[in-house]
């Protein structure tokens, strides 16, 4: 099994994925490339290092159970052109109560922006593109 | 002693480099940060990736200093942006 | 609209309702009804003041909204009798940003938990049946 | 003067009491306790409600001493168990 996908991530295998009768609480997170008021972006390309995007998604989601005993996680990252609106990412945690849901959801996602070996490369109307650098300077990819 | 290492370019630093990897010969006992300066001394292009860049050795990340065997495979990630 | 259903609840038309480009972030929540190891629960019966339920639904959607600009916030609540591992609740929130939007869907349970007018009836294996009081006294209902 | 308000019972309290609901008469001007109290007193099985419930008025959550009116909705609430 894969953590990585080409194609538009589901919800309902992932929600199914993690629940179960003792388990009452279930969180899920969406990531969505996203275009703001004013701004043209048309689609991001995500690429990883993607023998490390499968170990580091391991560990993250085994750190999450070691954390939050009883809780279950699953996680898909998608790759290749995503337009707007559509999910890059899907986290699913269900605990047997919602605190827990809640957190270990919200752990993975934190530490997959911290950790994950995936870039992104955002397209724009007028044909360009910049490689997205979290740390603040986008910076024009040659073609 | 000298041994090889593969090592990885992603994205942005592999468009600078022009290549997705390369085999590398240098001297061992050696850490991430030997790699790093042999990439921008000999690898074209190299010189335009940052002297201390994001790094992992056998799909783990890996400080500066980390240790570098022969046969391992090191790559150099540009700042992060999963999710 | 209400937000209040007897049939199972749907997540597909749920986040679709709240997702638009410029929300980047969604949270969801389910709370399913639970049956954990050594309990016999089969099922339970949810009812409510169904008039204030709609009423205090739409002011907690409203605070969400006011706190956290720019999200957007639904919930459903199903009433009647739910079999164990069925949701009973769900809560979506999207947010430009993640933070946003787990903040949100998490007041917004919390909340519910705390003021809506919903009463819930655990039916167990055995033919029994006894009202919820989650401040811990569980009181067997007369049949 | 006095005034008619509709009181409404949910839950275990409804079936402590046998009935959803109940108009009652009373004294006014009056608060949300002076209702509890009456239906305590009057309406068969309402002594087992307890002497301080929750309750709502108007569809609204109501304090003991929140005003109650001529006409007003009156609802005695069980511990709220949503979610």
């Amino acid at each position: 099994m894969s953590y990585l996908t080409k194609d538009p991530i589901l919800v309902g295998p992932l929600l199914a994925a993690v629940s179960a009768p003792e388990r009452g609480g279930t969180a899920l997170f969406l990531g969505s490339v996203r275009s703001g008021a004013g701004e043209d972006v048309t689609g991001i390309e995500y690429s990883g290092y993607e023998d490390m995007v499968e170990a580091e998604f391991g560990r993250i989601v085994a750190e999450a159970g070691e954390r939050w005993r009883g809780a279950r996680v699953e996680v898909r990252h998608r790759l290749g052109l995503v337009p707007v609106g559509e999910a890059s990412i899907a986290v699913a945690a269900a605990a047997p109560h919602r605190a827990a849901a809640f957190d270990a959801c919200r752990y993975v996602i934190e530490e997959v922006k911290k950790r994950l070996p995936i870039w992104k490369k955002e397209f724009h109307a007028d044909g360009t593109t910049v490689w997205v650098d979290p740390s603040g300077k986008p910076q024009a990819a040659p073609r | 002693m000298t041994g090889t290492v593969r090592v990885r370019f992603f994205a942005r630093y592999a468009e600078l480099v022009g290549r997705t990897e390369s085999d590398l010969a240098l001297a061992l006992p050696a850490t991430v940060g030997d790699v790093v300066r042999a990439v921008r001394t000999t690898v074209p292009g190299g010189g335009e990736i940052p002297e201390r860049p994001l790094a992992a050795v056998n799909l783990r990340h890996a400080r500066f200093d980390a240790p570098v065997r022969a046969g391992d495979e090191v790559a150099l990630l540009p700042p992060v942006a999963g999710g």
